[in-house]
């Protein structure tokens, strides 16, 4: 494919030497180039944290937002503008922490969105905390004493909350990771990338080394098939994904969980009360003529007829 | 009695019994008379049984803009309804109530609240009425020779489900109709009327009509001796086309008009029937125009809400949600990131009665600092009310032509009384509608979302051909990348706040205020929003006596200082009145912050309810006369 | 050079390099010695690499309160620091460098921000410097007679490394203790303090403490000529006992004193590490006392950390929050509930750089206008600001207690300066440390949360024997059930609000203002928070020429009106000089609302950095000498 | 048992008739009775809509609090006296759509708290709009177009989260209801009921009738059984009660899901950090004698000596 756009900004990337966001970014930018992406047609949408930073980084639009907050804007952009790509970068602690309302109402909706979560489980950009995805009992360097938390399983929360595309990927196994990347973006439908990624700041517990012994491909199994083949399929399938994402500790799966292409998307959805919806849509919808209403005023009493009543003298 | 130019009406009963209906109904039918209507909901946080009413004016001469107590008619469907409205109803004037309510006794009304019992239970007391129905009637009939006006709500219904075949069960939804029927009796509106009512509002139902004017005969016969015995003028408003409507639906419209094409929200009294009204025409074409799509978005919270809207501006759509307190509580954070990236969006916030849940489904103005002050940090927002169903018609279309232009959040402040207030008003201009989006770029090489040369940025929306661009709310350089220089910083952050100037610079004065009244007045009223109509109505029935002028704020903010000292520059400082639906009447703080002038003479209402004429005049009154300084006003039930 | 009373120093380096370890020892060691420390950090909102600084002030006459430009020390770990800060070194200073540097151009620092290096370029073009380090270091030397200090940071650290068997990958921790060596040894600081500084700082590995110490000698060997080059008078401050920490750190001790038992969080700067230090003193014991337990909750997001605390609080606990802008602005709405409901609570609001993200790790005062107006509805608050270390401290336990007596969410609004601001404090007097907590019921029949016998109401704990009671955040009577009737909202509501006087009347005046200076000033100068310091010190400096009075409002709301226009009664109006750390210097608005004092000379800064003491006095002599009204300041990197 | 209280406030209960919530709160009260809670040791906090207002009606401590905010008040309540027992009650748009953070959260804490929610398929207070468990293209009277988005599984998703007790009750079997609360306030840990509650003013669809055919009882499989008896169980167990969480429509089991009381609760993991928590406690631990500080110059000094530096001359 000829490579008629740079996918990456000349900007200083100011993560620490050795984080894992830099494979992340590295996938990518990578995923990117393989489709094509026109840079002007798509757009990152991140939070607030190390990882939502992301966006400065990679030569398409970008939408650098609020802690928690990268769905709801990413939705609307969507919505919006359908024929985007709209993809959704955000940390553990901006998606699963304060974020995860609306992470568990992007897959009530099935909307046609990719969700890359960079799971480091800390929020780094704040010093270390605990953050939702580390586990009970850990002790990391930054923290005072053990996390008194329990994780949340972000596979799991993902299959439970609707997301017809769950996968996890690791920061460090890039090819892998743009593999998954693409598919998610080629996915029609909420799709959800779980990516371990080491913090070498102040996650001393999952390191790269700790990684490095416990993933393992869900590809490597033959008989691993994740994907909805036809509807019916679609409860044994799910409860098989939801089993493999209990997996963790010595262990760690990789890969693609689940695929359900029978779920209508949000904007079929929206498409059957909206008709010429997606292409015809919010962002390319006349509204005005000239300055003025599409509607003369003739027109506009049809159209609010009910509300109008005629003085019978 | 006399053949009145106006009257008022109170329609009451329990919360679910059709109200709603019954208001609508009378609205369309004496509006095809030709009269005037206005009418106040009433009702507390509650889907069944609780007590609400209707507060209604119709005129003959006017459409009306205010309403005030005492009320000719009281037509009650409960018992409920007698007890807290008796002492409302005019010398000689009327009160319907149903006959199998005659000896309820006000203990054995579990609906009514325990506080309020005990005050309406002194009140008869002191009078030495006994707290039944029965009493309450002769007592008006003999103290205030009101005339009582008996049915048989369960016999004539009963006809009705039998004649019909009705499940006895769905009998409760006639009693809509048989309180209209009760009305347009008394007041003599003809049958064709009533039919028309009928017809409009059960167009889709159509059963309903013929059941429902079944009803309205039955009623007749069975009080036929007090046809017309409410006597009110014959229409004479020169207008043959209007439209009746709430103040969400002129809203609504509204939007629709100036091209919203995203909405969201999340459910909110007294918001969410704005968004309801607009999901109904999502879609429509119209001379093969096609209006819409409209993506009415019903979000996870108003946190997504107003975050999601602020991504449907920067695709390029016309972006707007609606909200009341509790919910805008929720937005700030989001205002602040259209703030400082710049993004045109409208919040549409109607206030009720805080802090936190407060009341509900009440109104109040008390929410002005809020809309005004709330969110960290500096940047440049504008906030805008309305007096009433006209003005908001044509300021949400000027809310997102000023968003736009100058690419700020705009807070559309209005009210609950507005919100769900009906009144039938004149048919708005079209051609008068404007929509202006400011510059755009569509295409266009080292595209700088932040250009510094000038204070109005070129918007392109996301998606634009060849254009990339970033956007963040840390601060950031002329292309949206994060940046800390702090020289930037001094130049990025003056240039979204002096965007203030070109709004204020080129905004009409019609937009900033209006100034009603006297030319040369003894008295100033200062007010906003839900004030205007019962303002109005004051300064015109003091007019012999006490010259005044209102100014209806509109630009609250920025403040319109120079336009509002020029106003005010002729009068005494004591001789300025504020007026607000709040303890603080806050717009005297934002006056006086913005023009040092310091309003001491003050009127608030903060119980929920709308101020109504009589309690207006009379706290004006006391002010001038008795150079009282500070009015709290109460009336209402 | 002659012998000063105070020097300044800048120490700088990449985000990540130990500069706030090097801050710590340096502060600890001049302490130790008896000198006064203060100094302010300044970072990105980034975890490494970025440049990062720390800016000193060491006095031998007193606790100092301002920074000010030019430094005495610049102290650099890297190129960045000495492109970024050379402009700021005096006249006869000295710059401590890294020999591996010198050939480093400006283009090949990539940290640097494109935005900044292009402006740093112009500077040097003009000065015609070429953009190197040696270039800078020879012009700095020959044009402003610098002393160039040059270290071989590299060759010095890998003598450390082997010596003691380090990984090499371990070096860069190093890096700390060699500048602070050299500081050390260029101001002539006496080993023992150094060592002592070493002690402290790594108390837990003690090992580091051999380490550095031979690090110093090899630094002293290394530049041994230029001991004690930089000569400050011997110290004569007449305190034989002092704290030295942050303000997050005061604070923090204050809570704990004041008996915090439950603190909530989410993360954010610069409010974060408040949190983390009362955690480390979660639990202890004291004498066989119990100081604890304090339960110190990180939660889900903000909207968990305001409604755990109320919840908190309804349980009896002392309770508070501590955040910032952004996280402020998700806590209205449950503010508005703890208003509604006259629940006690602190939330300790630390501004920054606003609005959105804005500039998370910079610092600003503008904020006051969301502290004071933001949530719907109306409702009690206080809102209190401290203007220093000390201040802050009992504040902290003064907020506590005006939030119990009366009842209310108490704002304690601070500042990123003052967060990470380290200085050198006496030891608070715990005597004076008075802990009221209101009037408490524990145990009553017929108990009634919001009786409206009295302004306040009578608080009992969930759980107190035999009570039952209701919160509710709707209207409500006075057992806290939902109630809609008009009468008991005008009641309840007032009441809520009226408690405001109380805390006007029965706030002692030292903790409404403190007014410093002159008594018949030429000019009165107001500001509140981070502004005292740098205020008192100008008004110090300018005394012989301008006779200067400072307000330090710290009652920010309910405004102190009385006290206020006492102290300002008898100035002109154009006399009054605000200050704030802002675009719109907000203290002004508010003064204009609670007073109707306009002021209209303003000095504002918004860059993110810290007022500074060249600058402030620049700009009053400007306003006093040649009339400017409006001066913008933006000294600092 | 001896009957000390009476769980009923004499406040006129405002529902509409006929409404599931009735239901609920005979269960609620007669739990307490045959419980005997003490009322002023007893806490229900709420957080706004229909059935948030319970707290009225019951003659426990009530808390009626913000829209989607009952958990984190009630972990506030809960955390500062753990000796009170909190219930939380929240509709299903309070506790799953705007609530949904707070709701995964308390899993991960596993505090000692009892969630009720009341399932009525819509957000009555504010009349009738689609709630979050209103299943996709169901469109009830007070809908103007089918529903868009799907349901969110509320079992699925307290599983997910870690809720240790989990259970469905139905409003109109009342004493099988008032078991499932009776145990839910029993277990250490956190508990959710999802009570399905016929809201017959809006949700014409998943009326009584409705449920009255659909559901059936868990116990009534005497196979089916929920509880981890030991540890290593858990997987297992919670497996199959995702699997069970699945079924709906025709066949709506009601009953216990799953029960785990080997996860440590919150209050014990505090008590590893604070000792002698939760017998001292926030809300009875001394902060002050005689309106002083309880420690003197001395102890204060003890206490902070980190931040102290004596001056050497
Ligand atoms: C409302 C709000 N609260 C808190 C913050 C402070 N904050 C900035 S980044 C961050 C967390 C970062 O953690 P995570 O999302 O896991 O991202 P990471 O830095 O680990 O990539 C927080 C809490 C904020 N910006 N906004
Ligand atoms: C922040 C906020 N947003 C919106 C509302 C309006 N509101 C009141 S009740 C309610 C929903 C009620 O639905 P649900 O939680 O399912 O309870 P139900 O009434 O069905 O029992 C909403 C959205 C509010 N009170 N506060
Ligand atoms: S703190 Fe952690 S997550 Fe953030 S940039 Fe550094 S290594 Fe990466
Ligand atoms: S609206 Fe529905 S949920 Fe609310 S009280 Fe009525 S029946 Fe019950
Ligand atoms: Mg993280
Ligand atoms: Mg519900």
């Amino acid at each position: 494919m000829e490579r008629k756009w740079d996918y990456k900004t000349s900007l200083w990337v100011d993560w620490c030497p050795g984080c894992g966001n830099f494979g992340i970014l590295t996938a990518v930018v990578k995923a990117f180039e393989e489709l094509g992406l026109d840079p002007s047609k798509t757009v990152i949408v991140s939070g607030i944290g190390c990882s939502s930073k992301i966006p400065h980084f990679v030569n398409v639009n970008g939408v650098h937002t609020l802690h928690g907050r990268a769905i709801p804007f990413a939705m609307g952009i969507k919505l919006a503008n359908p024929e985007l790509t709209v993809i959704v970068h955000g940390g553990d602690g901006d998606l699963l922490g304060i974020g995860a309302g609306h992470f568990v109402a992007l897959g009530r909706r099935n909307l046609d969105i990719v969700v890359i979560m960079h799971n480091n489980g800390v929020y780094g950009l704040t010093k270390g905390q605990a953050s939702p995805t580390l586990p009970l009992g850990v002790k990391t360097k930054a923290l005072a004493k053990p996390n008194i938390q329990q994780a949340v399983n972000p596979i799991l929360l993902a299959l439970a909350s609707g997301y017809t595309f769950v996968a996890r990927g690791y920061a460090f196994e890039s090819t892998h990771l743009k593999n998954l990347i693409k598919m998610a973006i080629k996915h029609r439908g909420a799709a959800f990338i779980d990516v371990l990624q080491p913090c070498i700041t102040f996650n001393d517990v999952f390191t790269a080394e700790f990684y490095r012994k416990a993933i393992y491909k869900l590809d490597d199994d033959p008989s691993w098939d994740p994907v909805v083949r036809k509807p019916e399929e679609a409860r044994e399938k799910l409860l098989k994904s939801i089993e493999k994402s209990l997996e963790w500790g010595d262990r760690i799966p990789i890969g693609v969980f689940y695929v359900n292409e029978y779920v209508l998307t949000f904007e079929e959805r929206l498409n059957k009360r909206l008709y010429k919806y997606p292409a015809i849509n919010p962002s390319n919808a006349t509204i005005e003529i000239n300055g003025k209403s599409i509607l003369s005023q003739q027109e506009f009493e049809e159209l609010f007829k009910d509300y109008i009543v005629v003085v019978e003298r | 009695m006399f053949i009145l130019k106006e009257i008022g009406i109170i329609l009451g009963g329990p919360q679910g019994a059709g109200l709603e209906t019954s208001m609508a109904i009378l609205g369309r039918a004496l509006t095809r008379k030709g009269y005037g209507v206005i009418a106040d909901r009433e009702y507390f946080s509650n889907i069944t049984g609780r007590h609400s009413y209707i507060h209604m004016l119709i005129s003959s001469t006017k459409l009306p803009r205010s309403l005030g107590y005492p009320v000719e008619i009281l037509a009650s469907i409960d018992a409920e309804t007698v007890f807290t409205h008796f002492k409302d109803v005019a010398e000689k004037g009327v009160v319907i109530y149903d006959k199998n309510q005659l000896d309820k006794n006000i203990d054995n009304v579990p609906s009514m609240e325990d506080y309020t019992r005990e005050r309406i239970k002194i009140i008869l007391a002191r009078l030495g009425v006994n707290p039944t129905i029965e009493n309450i009637v002769s007592y008006l009939e003999k103290e205030r020779n009101v005339v009582p006006i008996e049915i048989d709500f369960i016999s004539i219904i009963r006809k009705i489900t039998e004649r019909f075949k009705i499940d006895p069960r769905q009998a409760s939804r006639y009693v809509s109709g048989l309180i209209v029927s009760a009305i347009s009796i008394v007041i003599g509106l003809e049958e064709k009327f009533v039919r028309y009512g009928f017809e409009q509002q059960f167009r889709e139902r159509r059963h309903l009509i013929e059941h429902n004017m079944a009803l309205y005969e039955l009623v007749y016969d069975s009080i036929a001796t007090f046809r017309n015995i409410v006597k009110v003028d014959a229409p004479r408003i020169a207008l043959n086309k209007l439209m009746i409507l709430t103040g969400n639906d002129a809203i609504a419209i509204a939007k629709i008009i100036a091209g919203v094409r995203y909405q969201s929200y999340y459910p909110i009294t007294p918001a969410a029937d704005e968004s309801f009204t607009i999901e109904k025409y999502e879609y429509n074409e119209v001379n093969g125009k096609a209006v819409g799509p409209i993506v009415v978005m019903q979000t996870e919270d108003e946190i997504a809400a107003i975050c999601s809207a602020i991504g449907a501006s920067l695709s390029g759509a016309r972006s707007s949600t609606a909200t009341s307190g509790p919910g805008f509580d929720l937005m700030v954070e989001g205002i602040s990131f259209a703030g400082a990236n710049e993004v045109p969006v409208v919040i549409t916030y109607y206030q009720r009665g805080g802090p936190s849940t407060g009341q509900p489904t009440r109104g109040s103005q008390s929410d002005l600092m809020n809309a005004v002050f709330a969110a960290h940090g500096e940047f440049a927002r504008v906030v805008l009310s309305s007096g009433d169903h006209v003005e908001a018609f044509h300021d949400t279309v000027e809310a997102f032509n000023i968003a736009e232009k100058y690419q700020v959040p705009v807070i559309h402040l209005l009210d609950k009384f507005l919100a769900n207030m009906i009144a039938s008003v004149p048919v708005p201009d079209i051609d008068r509608v404007k929509i202006e989006r400011g510059k755009i770029v569509f295409s266009r090489s080292n595209y700088k979302r932040f250009d510094l040369s000038n204070l109005i940025s070129p918007r392109a929306y996301l998606g634009a051909d060849n254009i990339v661009m970033w956007h963040s709310g840390d601060e950031h350089d002329e292309y949206g990348h994060i940046v800390e220089d702090p020289e930037n910083r001094l130049k990025m952050y003056s240039k979204r706040i002096e965007k203030m100037k070109l709004v204020l610079e080129e905004t009409p004065s019609d937009i900033k205020m209006g100034v009603y009244g006297d030319k040369n007045p003894d008295y100033i009223i200062v007010g906003w929003g839900s004030v205007k109509g019962v303002a109005l109505d004051a300064i015109e029935m003091l007019g012999d006596r006490i010259k005044l002028c209102y100014i209806n704020m509109k630009l609250l903010w920025p403040f319109p200082q120079k336009e509002f000292l020029e106003i005010v520059k002729d009068i005494p400082r004591d001789r300025i009145i504020a007026v607000e639906h709040s303890h603080g009447v806050n717009i005297a703080s934002l006056i006086a912050m913005s023009t040092g002038i310091t309003i001491d003479r003050k009127i608030a209402k903060f119980t929920g309810r709308p101020i109504t004429l009589n309690e207006f005049i009379e706290a004006i009154e006391k002010i001038v006369y008795r150079n009282e300084k500070r009015m709290v006003l109460a009336y209402g039930a």
